[in-house]
Parts: structure tokens; sequence; C-alpha cells
């Protein structure tokens, strides 16, 4: 059972390696290797979840390997650099959601037919990636999972993307990379911050304490965390910095032009791994890091952190307005969703946090559900183009549909889990930021307005003779969206499936930060 | 004498040689700056190790074999230049430039 | 037979999620049988709950734990009030007729399960709305009303109007809720509850007999300030304050879902939407909801007289402003529609002022005309294929028994004894008149004549005269005519459930703050109340029992006739405010997106690349420069390690 | 001066070991090479091959094996020269093997397999000249080869102009070193490093003048020989005229003998100040960093885009040795090395490895622009599979050499405290992402020309860069080797 979360990471990687194997021509061989890998590692996700223990707040499914040790001229201790995964209660859900979302991609990869082998063994690794970043519980490994989707969504976007695909590609690449580079300058400074403070605070207070410690292993931290407060400055300057990589990574305002970009450009497939689970990795980030690690630096840039998620909810809604193409009007609209996100987590309230990780959920399956259904019209209309459409609640009843459950999810509807997750997480920012959070709430209405508006476009009105014989969902694309309808719907009737997970983690870093 | 007037020629001679090998177009000209800017490190060399704290011979034998290096250089240079003229028939250094940017 | 609550909602959700599975196969008679069967069990089983509380009282909530959020547990479930059973009952009558009804209405529809689907999913999200115990529960059904209200005003999604309409009703209406869910998360900060008992009392209300009445602005100080796990209200609000914040933002919510000024401009756009669904929305479901919203949170109104008054006031103008647009307006559906906004906002009148009874009982026999004037409406549309009031006429010989429902719905709606508006409007006027709000009763007698007016032109023009269209109208099925008697003859009778004389209601709903309510009987007002709808009906006959009066009328009336057939232009005025300035703002920003913030981006990556080019064609192949390149460098070297040396 | 030693035979021996197998198989090669018929002149490789495989057995031999008596001599046997003088031998086989494999192709004259021998001397005479002269002459010796074997191309101008252009900016940097180090041989009457570095310490009191001349003479000299910025423009240059192989001679082995020397003459001569004059160099590696990095941005050509990568990562090689010098500890000083010997060791595999391909695809498309690349992985995945980890890997993307060498550069900066350098360090990676992508999009996302010429590579190339291959990958899945060894080393005692 411990190594479920590790084979979670591995299977993928090791059927990735698999398929090079297989001759290019047996496409469906290759089709077979990868949904199953991906089926295998979506179970084990699933049974690492229901096997979590909800009343702990720690890491659990502990498995390490020591990769290399570093001599460490910052004392006598060396570096240990490890490969270490475990999850607790924010990141259960969402390798769980990475599992869900990578095996509907490799479903829906099924309309591949170029260069099918490369696809899927990128698209296994960047799944192997995911999980492993969500899954990792050392600075290192995450960091080392982290360059892993990037190498691989470049390669995913380049090759099976549209005309503009390589331009998407490299901007994508730059702007992570720099994002990645700015991560792990905070990374190292955390280290070294918690290090330095540790052996100073050892010689006073905590007997027994190994100087000239060095650890990246995450639970480690946290409970160094626990037992001293790094110096405000040092909690400052790399809580400013964590904050910019998240604002790179997570297309925040006025980083974001190269999401919709990438997504415009990326297939379905892909467009599902980056909306659906790779732009949670920078909130991941946030709450995982910043708010165990340097509360300290978050209370004093609550603020800041707030109005910049504020700032995205409005904007990303405004311009979703203005968007001619669903791609990117998604694209937008998740920007707007992680504003929310990021509002939550400057409220620094237990219920905020549990919101910010139910909302990570819950557009993660929504984004992803509202590019498959888009996707699968496009399939048949051959257009994203919203003023292309039209009428097809005729010829597509299901995926139409389907389409609107999606959107109706996201406007963030009771029943689905957009809701439960909006309510949690603004319960946590009016209690901090009542000003801000009043704002935000216009977001609320903005994403009313633009769904319904593409939503009233694309699925409403006279039907275009053009898209008369038009053939509604196959059954393999009946049971992908089957399965985010009813998880969606799961989440929004039975939130606690997912609110005993995190509950305890989330409570137990409210109280040690005060909220 | 003292030391202080052979370092200061052999400054000059490094400025010289520097200078010619900068600014003169014609490629042996640019190599005989060349070896005059090696010439000065042989000046101060001797000069030390006559002049010096601790004279010794060292310096000495060092300049030998600068001069040694620097004859099997120029005559490496040469060679190379000879190639280069057959092939552009012109020994200006401003038409060493096929590849640039 | 309370602890079978649950079903009341259940069943026509079971209808829905069969419907949903094998809707599709059946055929449309079983697909009727199913939903209407299913919501007439519903009825029967509130009948018997609303027996059972008026026997042995209302009974505790029944809850479970739903999740736990922060330090707290969030519970669902279900209780039965008195109000609740009430309203369970209305709701599920006026549905299962309406349901019967559409399987004339409806008959051949490419979608007909479809149709009856969502219908069943509209009744089960009311009646959960109804029967919950909690606000967030509340709020979750609320928004479900409103899903389902867009499904089915826009079910003829072929139709521009329709799509458009449907967006319209659910994007005014999300603005309403976006209110109500500040408010209840307000609520949840000052009581860290959900529980509206906890919220009201601060406790949760075993047998509400033994609360005292009429105090609850006391009950709310001191339960903020020391109740069980005291915490201060929330951004250190005096507790008067909060109250009245967080009615307002609730009211907010009641003032979407209600088509109360200024959010009125959805309902009459949502006629668009199938028949039977306007019944449906108008009379009994949506509409209802935000109406029972405010009765439902009526403590906290109580406790804030500023918020009561703004009830009162947004309830009063809208009455008359909705009757005003009603007078001129040509299609037969929008007439009603505007008619509905106009009685809902009576209610809201009634409730402001203090007159809970008086709202509900107007709640209760509105949705009976409402529901029989639609329906008869859809039986005359159905006949006639247009909704254009200047192409009827003149079918009152064809369609009799049409003819008599809509003139029962129309003298209700009027005031008229002994019909059933009658009585509640007559309640709402006296209470106004007695809390001393003067000029609230006479906006809502003004309003009243209006209603008398408009609403006896529509029947003049459809019923008198001669027709003037080429069809054959006739009456439709048994379905259709059977709901019409059964309204027809409560929007008749259902008035004497609460008269002065035998307060039934008043003491059936008396189980808690039911205070404001002044059964003594005023002669006076009543007959004024009776003279003006009679006033009205006999101008509308003078207009249009002859030729050409109308016109001149109109004509006479000029700017006031452009202005109130042009709905007060408020649809222009909230397209030339709210709606194109935001799409302009979108554009623009769109437009900044692209070409300046990405321009941006576009800037620095081209000013790095040109770095590099420079870079590049910095390399001039001449490798003389490349050497004074060298000795530069050294010089910047010197300088620097002279700088460090401490030799400069 | 007195205290000189006297050194048996064996000790000269033991001492000069790799040096004289070196040397003797150049002298027998190029023996070989005039006599033998035309025909069987293609054996004249293999044999410089044997020899070079030898004395690195030979070195490999001594690792761990200290000559205290040396100390003083003018060669020094200690673990720092042996671990470079591995790399260099390795990475001089392994180029030894892609000449082999494209000489048909590139048109190499067969003297090159001599030539690149006495070039080798010349590395390893310099990484362990403990002594000005024999360290000048390892340099020369080491530089006029180059220069040779840059213009070797017969018949091509441009690779005649290259080896004029090397030779001109070569001597100016022979000359600045040669010019600095004249001051240091004044004021410390020797030229035994270690006996400078004792002299030298009241010289820092008394003319520290003098000695900031001297190094930064030195610093600027060492920085024209392996490009360091602002002394870097001729690199894409010469590297462009050169033959292929030569160019990944000038890359890989020049560069790791002139870094191993400038490290030694810091070390050993001006180490006793150090506090005060690191940060120029950490000035000079930023420096380099980033205009290496940037200027690669704009280039097409493939060869030249490599010339200013290989700037680019002599900035990262510098970082560590940087950055240890901030606060002088043995082991602070030891980690910085190891770090650096890390990277290069990964930095000499990805960049053969790369310029091998590179060979290959310039000799089936008779182009070094980027669009040669296009659709290689159609052509030859195999191919475009190796070029793909060599760039990822020089671009620092995990599962490669080229990642675990920068993190453990990163560490060290941060260790030392020299935090700026790190993120420079990166975030010019980032910026590389752009341009090595750049071959990457081209081999995979562009369609290949219509020309159905397949793109094969001979088996010595293939046995190159399998061999690059499975070390970059080997180094960057398994670092712990490696690390060991070099954790091991004793360095300089």
């Amino acid at each position: 059972m411990n190594d479920a979360l590790f084979l979670t990471v591995l299977l993928p990687a090791l059927a990735a390696l698999f398929v090079l194997f297989v001759p290019a021509r047996a496409a469906s061989a290759v089709r077979g290797v990868s949904l199953t890998a991906q089926l295998l590692a979506l179970l084990f996700a699933l049974a690492a979840y229901i096997g979590f223990n909800k009343g702990m707040a720690v890491f659990q499914f502990p498995f390490a390997a020591t990769w290399l040790t570093v001599p460490n001229a910052f004392g006598t201790t060396p570096l240990v650099i490890r490969f270490a995964f475990g999850a607790d209660g924010i990141s259960m859900p969402l390798i769980l959601l990475t599992g869900v979302v990578g095996l509907m991609a490799s479903m829906r990869s099924h309309s591949i037919h170029e260069r099918v082998k490369e696809h899927y063994f990128w698209q296994l690794l960047l799944t192997a990636g995911l999980y492993g970043v969500f899954a990792s519980a050392d600075l290192f490994t995450f960091f080392f999972f982290l360059e892993a989707t990037l190498v691989t969504t470049y390669f995913l976007i380049s090759v099976w993307g549209n005309e503009g695909r390589r331009r998407a590609a490299t901007k994508f690449l730059i702007y992570r990379g720099l994002a990645s580079v700015v991560l792990l300058a905070g990374f190292i400074g955390l280290a070294y911050s918690y290090a330095v403070q540790a052996q100073g605070a050892s010689m006073q207070v905590y007997l027994g304490f190994a100087p000239n410690f060095l650890s990246l292993s995450i639970p480690q931290l946290i409970s160094e965390a626990g037992k001293f407060q790094l110096s405000i400055a040092a909690q400052d300057a790399l809580y400013l910095v964590f904050l910019l990589a998240v604002l790179v990574e997570e297309a925040f305002v006025p980083f974001h032009t190269w999401l919709p970009d990438a997504h415009e450009q990326a297939d379905t497939g892909t467009n599902m791994l980056i909306g659906g689970v790779l732009m949670k990795i920078g909130l991941y980030i946030l709450l995982r890091f910043a708010v165990e690690l340097l509360p300290q630096g978050l209370q004093q840039f609550a603020w800041l952190t707030g109005l910049l998620g504020v700032i995205s909810i409005i904007y990303g809604a405004l311009v979703a307005l203005a968007q001619k193409d669903w791609r990117r009007l998604i694209a937008f609209s998740s920007i707007s969703h992680m504003g929310l996100v990021l509002l939550a987590i400057a409220s620094l309230q237990a219920v905020g946090l549990q919101g910010a990780v139910f909302m990570l959920v819950s557009s993660g399956l929504l984004t992803a559900l509202l590019f498959y259904a888009v996707g699968a019209q496009a399939d048949r209309t051959k257009t994203f183009e919203i003023k292309n459409l039209g009428g097809l609640s005729k010829s597509l009843p299901v995926i139409s549909g389907v389409l609107l459950v999606a959107a109706l999810g996201s406007v963030g509807l009771p029943g689905m889990s957009g809701f439960i997750s909006e309510f949690a997480l603004f319960l946590g920012s009016f209690a901090t930021f009542p000003w801000l959070a009043a704002v935000g709430t216009l977001g609320m209405i903005l994403v009313a307005l633009y769904l319904l508006y593409a939503m009233q476009r694309t699925t409403f009105g006279p039907q275009r003779t053009e898209y008369d014989q038009l053939a509604d969902a196959r059954p393999v694309e009946y049971v992908a969206m089957a399965v985010f309808v009813a998880l969606v719907i799961l989440i929004g009737v039975y939130p606690s499936v997912l609110g005993d997970v995190v509950h305890t983690t989330v409570q137990s870093i409210a109280g040690r930060i005060g909220g | 004498m003292a030391l202080q007037p052979f370092l200061a020629l052999g400054a000059i001679l490094f400025a010289i040689g520097a200078y010619g090998a900068l600014t003169k177009r014609n490629l042996i000209i640019v190599l005989i700056s060349l070896e005059m800017m090696l010439n000065a490190a042989n000046i101060n060399l001797v000069a030390f190790s006559h002049f010096g704290k601790t004279p010794h011979v060292a310096g000495q034998v060092f300049a030998l074999f600068i001069i040694a290096l620097g004859a099997a250089e120029v005559a490496v240079g040469l060679g190379i230049l000879l190639a280069f003229f057959r092939m552009r028939n012109s020994a200006d250094v401003k038409d060493a430039s096929a590849m640039k940017w | 037979m309370t602890g079978l609550a649950w079903l009341v909602p259940v069943l026509p959700l079971a209808a829905y999620v069969l419907l949903l599975i094998g809707g599709r196969r059946l055929a449309e008679g079983a697909v009727t049988s199913i939903a209407v069967l299913a919501v007439a069990a519903s009825f029967v089983i509130s009948l018997a709950i609303m027996i059972q509380v008026a026997l042995h009282g209302p009974q505790p909530a029944v809850t479970f734990p739903w999740l736990v959020l922060g330090s707290a547990t969030i519970s669902f479930g279900f209780e039965v009030t008195s109000l609740n059973a009430m309203m369970l009952v209305m709701v599920s009558f006026v549905s299962a007729l309406v349901l019967l009804f559409s399987r004339g209405y409806m008959r051949g529809d490419a979608r007909f399960a479809r149709f009856y689907q969502y219908l069943s999913l509209f009744v089960f999200a009311m009646l959960g709305l109804v029967i919950t115990s909690n606000l967030l529960e509340f709020y979750i059904f609320w928004e479900l009303v409103g899903v389902c209200s867009y499904l089915l005003v826009g079910f003829w999604y072929f139709k521009p109007e329709a799509a458009a309409a449907a967006k319209k009703a659910f994007i005014v209406t999300r603005i309403g809720d976006v209110g109500l869910f500040v408010g209840m998360i307000l609520l949840y900060l000052g009581f860290h509850t959900m529980n509206f008992d906890t919220i009201f009392y601060g406790q949760a209300v075993s047998s509400p007999y033994t609360m005292a009445h009429g105090a609850p602005a006391l009950l709310f100080a001191a339960h903020a300030l020391t109740g069980p796990g005291i915490h201060a209200l929330p951004y250190g609000l005096a507790p008067a304050a909060f109250v009245t914040l967080t009615a307002l933002l609730v009211f907010v919510g009641a003032v979407g879902k209600s088509a109360q000024f200024p959010l009125h401009v959805w309902l009459p756009d949502a006629m668009e939407g199938p028949t039977p669904v306007s019944a449906l929305i108008h009379a009994a479901t949506m509409v209802a909801a935000g109406v029972y919203l405010v009765a439902r949170m009526f403590p906290l109104f109580q406790a804030s007289p500023a918020a009561s008054d703004v009830v009162a006031i947004v309830g009063g103008f809208t009455a008359i402003l909705a009757a005003l647009i009603g007078l001129t307006q040509h299609d037969i559906k929008r007439v009603i529609a505007y008619s509905t906004v106009s009685q809902l906002g009576y209610m809201m009148l009634a409730l402001g002022v203090g007159a809970y009874v008086s709202g509900i009982f107007h709640l209760m026999t509105h949705a009976f005309f409402k529901a029989l004037l639609f329906l008869t409406a859809g039986s005359v549309i159905h006949a006639v294929e247009t909704q254009d009031l200047f192409e009827m006429g003149g079918l009152r010989k064809l369609m009799p028994l049409t003819n008599a429902a809509f003139l029962a719905g129309a003298l209700a709606l009027s005031g008229i004894p002994p019909f059933a508006g009658f009585w509640s409007k007559d309640e709402i006027l006296s209470a106004a008149f007695s809390s001393g709000n003067y000029v609230l009763y006479a906006v809502g007698l003004i309003a009243a004549f209006c209603t008398a007016f408009y609403i006896f032109r529509v029947y003049f023009l459809t019923f008198g005269g001669e027709y003037k269209g080429d069809r054959h109208p006739h009456e439709g099925g048994l379905a259709m005519t059977i709901p019409l008697t059964a309204l027809a003859v409560m929007a008749t009778v259902a008035g004497f459930f609460n008269t002065p004389w035998a307060p039934w209601i008043a003491n059936f709903l008396q189980d808690r703050g039911a205070v404001g309510y002044d059964p003594a009987v005023n002669w006076g007002l009543m007959v004024v109340s009776a003279v003006v709808g009679l006033a009205g009906i006999g101008l509308a006959y003078y207009a249009y029992g002859a030729p050409g009066r109308a016109q001149r009328m109109a004509q006479k009336s000029g700017f006031l006739y452009t202005l109130s057939f042009n709905k007060f232009y408020f649809d222009e005025l909230y397209d030339r405010i709210v709606t194109r300035p935001i799409r302009a703002i979108a554009e623009a920003l769109g437009f900044v997106d692209r070409w300046i913030i990405d321009g941006l981006v576009r800037l620095v990556s081209g000013g790095v690349y040109t770095g590099g080019a420079g870079l590049r064609y910095g390399n001039t192949g001449q490798i003389q420069t490349y050497g004074l390149v060298t000795l530069f460098g050294v010089a910047v070297l010197l300088i620097i390690a002279a700088g460090i040396g401490g030799v400069l | 001066m007195t205290a000189q030693t006297f050194i048996t035979f064996t000790d000269v021996w033991r001492a000069l070991g790799p040096e004289v197998v070196l040397a003797a198989t150049a002298f027998i090669v190029m023996i070989v090479e005039f006599l033998v018929p035309p025909r069987t002149r293609h054996i004249t490789p293999w044999l410089s091959l044997a020899g070079t495989v030898a004395a690195g057995v030979v070195t490999a031999l001594q690792l761990h094996v200290f000559y205290a008596t040396l100390q003083t001599a003018s060669v020094a046997v200690d673990d720092f020269s042996n671990i470079f003088m591995l790399i260099i031998l390795l990475s001089c086989a392994l180029i030894i093997l892609l000449a082999i494999g494209a000489s048909r192709k590139a048109e190499l004259p067969f003297e090159y397999s001599y030539m690149i021998l006495f070039a080798t001397v010349g590395a390893l005479v310099l990484t362990a000249a403990n002594d000005l002269v024999t360290l000048y002459v390892g340099l020369e010796l080491l530089s006029i080869s180059s220069y040779v074997l840059v213009a070797m191309h017969r018949g091509s101008l441009r690779s005649a102009e290259g080896g004029l252009k090397y030779l001109i900016i070569g001597s100016i940097g022979s000359a600045l070193i040669l010019y600095g180090l004249s001051f240091v041989y004044g004021l410390a009457g020797t030229t035994q490093l270690l006996s400078i570095a004792s002299s030298l310490q009241s010289a820092w009191v008394t003319t520290p003048a003098l000695l900031y001349v001297a190094l930064v003479l030195v610093a600027a000299g060492v920085g024209v020989k392996m490009s360091v910025a602002p002394f870097h423009q001729w690199t894409a240059d010469v590297y462009e005229g050169a033959p292929t192989p030569v160019t990944a001679y000038l890359a890989v082995v020049s560069k790791a003998a002139v870094l191993a020397l400038l490290i030694r003459v810091l070390l050993t001569v001006f180490g006793q100040q150090t506090p005060e004059w690191w940060p120029l160099i950490g000035w000079m590696a930023a420096i380099t960093m980033v205009i290496g990095n940037v200027g690669a941005l704009a280039q097409r050509n493939v060869k030249r885009l490599l010339a200013f990568s290989s700037i680019g990562q002599v900035g990262y090689l510098l970082v560590p040795f940087a950055a240890a010098g901030v606060t002088p500890s043995a082991s602070g000083v030891y980690q910085g090395l190891s770090a650096s010997v890390y990277y290069l060791v990964a930095y000499a595999l990805m960049t053969i490895g790369g310029f091998a391909v590179l060979q290959v695809v310039q000799a089936a498309r008779a182009s070094e622009e980027i669009d040669a690349f296009s659709g290689l992985y159609k052509r030859s995945p195999w191919l475009a599979a190796s070029m793909l980890v060599f760039l990822l890997s020089l671009a620092g993307m995990p599962l490669t050499g080229g990642f675990v060498g920068k993190f453990l550069i990163f560490l060290t900066a941060f260790n030392d405290g020299q935090f700026w350098l790190g993120v420079i360090l990166f975030a010019t990676s980032a910026v590389a992402f752009y341009y090595y992508f750049a071959i990457v999009r081209a081999m995979f996302t562009r369609q290949p020309p219509d020309d159905q010429t397949a793109v094969k590579a001979t088996p010595a190339m293939n046995t190159v860069i399998a061999v690059c291959l499975a070390g970059t990958l080997l180094l960057g899945v398994l670092p712990s080797p490696l690390m060991s060894l070099l954790g091991g080393l004793h360095w300089f005692s």
C-alpha cells in the first residue's frame, strides 16, 4: 500500500519506455498499453485515496530512495538528494485528479492519428510528471518532476498542435522555464533559511537537533516550521519569490498570455492535461510551500496575494467575454477561476484553504470536461470559433448537454463541485478581505455572462444546415464524459467525499498559521 | 642600471606590438607584431632575472623557451597564411572575414 | 407523516431520474403519467403533512452532517413548519395541474419526455427549497430552480428569442443570487451556522410555541453577543447594522428571483418558453421562491426596520411600475407576466410592512389564479396560435370553458369580491394602511386599479368582439380542461381560507413571529378596494367595448402611452448602462490583452532577441576588432582590479 | 629553489607517464603516416586512439596517488591534474573516433591523427604544470597544434581563415598570459608555482598593484583561450571555420585544459588574497553566461549557435570556482571543484555528442543551418533522439548530466552565498531553451526535405554518439558513482 503513490508515478513512466519499443505501426497496441497503464495508475491513486487515513495531517504512503549525496560545505552533514513521495490531504485529491484526467486524456487521444506512438510516449511521461509533482515529498523531487512536465508538454503542443503551435510551445517553454528558475531559487532559499534558522535555534531551544542540518524533505521542513518561525525578513523575501513563480506558473495577470496561446494551439487531450492538472501546480506550490512554510510572509503579503487574485478573477472573466475561440475562452475562464483560489489562499482561513483545494479539484475536472466537450464538438464541426457554431443541441444533443453541464458547473451551480468550492473559499475570504471578496463575487456574475453567452451561440439558436448530419457522442466519449459529470456531481452533492480527506490537513495548517 | 627602464621598455614594446597587431593590415606585419608582444615578456623576464629581488637564471631559461616557441608559432602562422594567400590571393587581414555574424 | 416529508421532493426527483434514463423510449402518455403521478403523490403527502401540522404543530428538523467545513459541520436536512407545510401543498397542487395540462399543450413535441423531465426537476427543486431547514441547502435548491427555469425558458432552443430570454433570466437572477450568496456567507460568519432556527434564535427551536414572539431584534443582539460560542460579528459591525446588511443582501436575492424592480426585466422575456412553463414559473415555483425566501427569513427582516422598509418600498414601486407597463402590452402572455411582477410587488409590500400572513396568503391565492390565467392563456394560444391580443377576439363563444376560467382568474386578479384575490389583496392594502404607510397604500390602490383595467383589457380583446383570425379555435382535450376547472374553482374560493372573520391561515401560521397581522374587519377599506377594481373593469369595458376608443385614449395619453408601451425603456436603459459598457470593456480588455500586455511580452522577448542579434552582428569577422575588444576588456578589468586592490 | 628534491627516473616516468605515452604515440603515428602508402593511412587514427586509451589507462592508474616529492617540481602529480587528464583523454579519444567516423566527409588529412595527439600532450602538460615554464610550454603546444588543426581542412578558405584568426587572437592571449606571468616571476623570483605562492606573501603588501596587473593579464589571456566574455568574439568564427571534429576539440579539450590552468594558477599563485579579487571572476562568469546565451538566440548556423552556447557553458563552469573563493576553505573549494568537474564531464559528453550529430547531418544535408535538422526524427529517429538528449542536457533538463551538473553548481553557488550567480545560471538556462529548442523544433515538428536522402552515421560515429548518450544519461540518472569518485579525490594534496 505504501508503494501505491510511487507506483502511480512509475507506471506511466515505465509504460512510456515500453511504448518506445512497440513498433510504430502497431498503433492500437500503443493505445492499449497506454490506456492500461493510465488505468492502473488511476486505480493505484484510487487505492491510495481510499486507504488515506483521513484523521491524520501528515504525509502518508512515504516512499523514499536516496539518489545522491552532495558534500555540504555549509556543514558537516552531507546534503541528501532523494526521490521521496508521500501525500497529505492537500495533495491526495490532486493525485486522484491527475489519474482521472490522465486516463480521460489518453482515451481522448484516440483522435490522434499522426505519430501515435510518440504522442502516447510524451503523454505518458507528462502524466508521470504530473503524478510526481503532486506525490513528491521532497523539494528536489518536486522540481525534478516539474521540469519533466515542462519538456513533455512542450512536445505535445509543438508536434500535435495547430498552425501556431511552435510559437505557442516556445512561449510556454520560456515562461514556465523562467518560473521554474524563480521557483528553484525559492526552494533553495527555503531549505537554507530553515537550516540556518534551525542551527541558530538549536543552541537555545532544541536539544538534540542535528547541527549543520540541511533538509530538502517537505515533511521535515513542515515539522521544523512547527517548531520555530523563520525570521520575518526571510519569510517576506521568500514569499515574494514564491509568489512571483506562482504568478508565472499559474498564468496570473499580467503573466498570463502564454496560456490562451497554448490552449488555442494544443490538441484536446493535451489541453485536458494542461487545463485540468498542469494548471493546478502553481497554486499547489503556494498551498504546499508558502502557506505551510512561510506563514508570516503570506500574512504580510496576503493583501497583495488577494488583490492579484481578484485582478485575475475580474480581468480573466472580462477578457473571456471578448474571446471568439472556445479554447481561449476556457483558458481565460481558468485564469479567472484560479484567481479565486489565490484569493482563498490569501484568506489564511481553514475554510478558505479547504475551498482552495476543492476549487483546484473542481476546476480541474470541469476544465478538462469543457475541453473534452468542446473538442468533441469540434471533431465534428471542425471549428472552435463561437460565431461559426449554433444550434448544436439538435444534432449533438448529448455533447451539447454535457457542454451545458460543464458550463453550468463552471458557473458554480450548486449540486456540482464548483459551488461548494466557491462557497468555502468565499467563506474564507469574506472573513479576511471583505472588500476584495465582494469584488471577487462579481466574477460569479461575469462567469455566467461569458459562459452562457458562448453556450447560447453554440448549442442554442437555429441549427445550421452544414451541421445537420453530425453524429452524436460515440460510446468511448459517453464513458469519458459520464465519468467527469458523475464526479462533478458527486463532489457537488456529497462533498465530504473530498472534504474528509482535505479537512484534517487543512485544519492543522490553519491551526499553525493561526487562521 | 635599475629595473624600471627595462620594465618600461617591455611595456612600450608590448604596446607597440599590440598596436601593430590590431591596426596593421598586412598579415605578415601582424605576425611580427605578435612576436613583439612576446618579446616584451622576454625583456621583463630577463630584466627580472638580473635585477629582481632574488636574481635567478630561471627567467632567462624561460625567455629562451619563449623564443623557441615563438618561432614555432610564427612558422605555423606563416604556413597558415600561405594557405590563406593561395585561396584568397590576399594577405590583408581585412580580407579574412568570410565568416562573421 | 412528517417523517416522510422528504418524500415530497424526492418523488419528483425519482420521476426526473426515470425520465432521464428511459424517457426517450416511453410513450407520451406514460411520460405524463410518471410525472403527474409523482407530483400528485407529493401533493397527497403534503396535504397529509399539513393536516398533521394543523393538528399537532410543526416538527423539529431532521438533519444529517453534510460537510465538515473549517471548524464547523454543515448539516443538511428538512423540517416541517406551518409555513412550508402550506407551501408544499400549494406548490405540489399547482405543479400537478400544470404537468397535467402540459400533456395536451406539448403533444407531439419532439422532446416531449425531455420537457417532463425538466418540469419534474423544476418541481423537485422548488419542493426541496421549501422543505429545507438550512440556508445553504436552500441556496442549492434556489440555484437549481434557476437552472431549471433556464432550461425550460430556453426549451425551444432553436428560437433565438428563447435562447436569449433563457440567458437573460439566468444572468439577471444570478445578480440577485450573488447578493443572497454574500448574505448567506455573512450570516454564517456572524452566527457560525446555516440552520434557519439557529440563525434566528441562536439554537434549534424544538417547540416554537415556547419562543417569545415579537422581539427578534433583541434576540439577535443577545444571540450575537452572548450566544453559544461567543464571537464578535464580522468586521466589528453593530448588531443592528449587521442585521440590516444581511437582510438587505438576502433581499437582493429575492428581488432577482421574484423579478422585483430593478431586476424585473427577465420575467416578461421568459414568456418565450412554453406556456405551461410560464404558468409554473409565475404561479408556484420560481418567482414564489423569492417571496418565500423573505417569508422564511422573516425574523431577520423583523429585526431590521430599515430593511423592512426597503422591502416594502421596492414591493410597492414594483407593483405600480409593472401594472403601468401591463396597461399597454400587446402580447397576452406579457400582460399576464407584468401582472405577476406587479402582484409579487404586493407580496413584498406585505412582508415589508410586516403583514406576514397577508403576504403568504396572497402568494397562495395568486398561485391559483395566476396559474389559471396562464393556463387559459396557454389554451387560447394553443387554439389561435398567436400571442398578439389584437389578432384574437370572440373566443367567448368558441371556447366557453376557457372563457369562464379566464374570467374567474381575471376577477380574482382584479380583486373583485368574493374571488380569491380580493381577500388577499385587501388584507395587504389594509395592512399597509394600518401600518401608517399611506403612500404605499395609495400606490397599491392605484396599482389595483391598473390591474383591473389591463386584465380586463385582455379579456375583452380576447374573448369579446369577433374572432379576427382565420383558424378554428376550440377547447383543448381533457388534460387541459381538468386543470383549468380545478384552478378556476380554487381561484374563486381560495379567498375564504383567510377572511377577516375566519382567519384560518393566520391561525395556522401563527407559530412564530407572525406579527403585524390585524384581523380586524375594516369595511371602509374593503369597499374602497372593491370599487377601485370595478372602476378598472369599467374603464376597460369603456375603452375596448367599442372599437377605436382605445386608440384615442392612447393618443391622448401620448408620451405616457409610449413610455408604458416601451416598458419605461428599462431594457434599453440596462443595455446602455450595463450590457454594452461591459461588452465594450471586455472588447477593450481583449484588445489590451492581445496587443498591449502580450505586446509588451513580445517587446521584451523581442528585445532580448535583438540583443542576441546585436551580439551576432557584433561579430564583424574582423579579427583585429576582436583583439581590440579584448584589450578593451583588459583595460576594464584593470580598472576594476584597481578598484578592488585599493590602488586607485 | 635550493630545496629542489632529487628526482629519480621512476619518478619522472610516474609523473609524466601519460604525456610520455601520448607523445611517443604521436611520433610513431607521424612516422607511420609518412611511411605507409596512402591506401593504408586510415589506420593512423586508430593508432592514435590506441595511444590515447593507453595514456588514459596510465593516468587512471595513478589516480589517488600523490607524490609529495613532486610538489616542488615543475610537474605536479595530484588528483587535480589526474582527473582533468582523464577528462581530456576521454574527450580526445571520443573526438578521434568522431574524426574517424567523419574523415571521409570532413576531408581531414590524416595529419590530424598526430597533430591532435601533440595538442593533447600540450593539454596534459598544461593541467599538470607546476612551473611557469612547463605551463607555458604546455599552453603553446596545445595552442599551436590547435591552430594547425583548425586550418587543416585543405582547400577550404574558411578553415584557413579560421586558423589565421585563431592564431592571431590566440597569440594575443598567449602574450597577455606571458606578460602577466613575467610580472609574477619578477615579484616572486622563481617560476615554481608553490614557491611563488610563498614568495608572494609579502608582495601582496608591498606591491599589490603589480600583482593585480599580473592577475588581470593572466585572467584575460586565459579568458581569450577559453572564450570568456568579453574575450569571446573569435569563438564563433573559428568554430565555424574549423572541421567539426576540431571544433569539438576546441570546445571540450582546450577549454578543459585551460580551465585547469586557470584554477591552478589562481589558487596557488594568487591564492592568498582570494576574498578581494574573486568577485572579478564572478562577474566574468556572469557576463559570460549572459552573453553566451543571449548571443546564441539569433544564430541560425548550428555550429555558431553551439559556439555561443559553449561560451555560456564556460560561464557555468566558472561559477562554482568563482563562488568558492568568497569564503575560502579547503572543503568549499573542493566542493566547487567537484561541481565544476562534474559539469565538465557532462559538458564534454553532451558537446561531443552534439557535434557528432551535427557532423552527420551536415554531411548528409550539406548545410549547418538549423533547417538542415528539419524532420530528422523521420529520417533517423536515433539521431534525433540522441540530439534531443544532448540538447536537453545542455539546457539542463532532469535525467541528464547537464541537469545534475548545473544543480551541483547551483548548490555550490548557494553554499557560498553567491545566490545571484545561481539565479543568473538558471535564468540564462531558461533563455537558452529558446535556441536549443529551435533545433528540437526543427527536428521534431518540421517536415524533412523532399529528397529521400538517408541521414546515416558510420559505425564509428554511432559509437561516439552512443557513448556520449549513455554517458549523458548515466550522469543524469545515476550521479553517485562520479560524485563519489570526485568526493574521494585529494585534489592538490
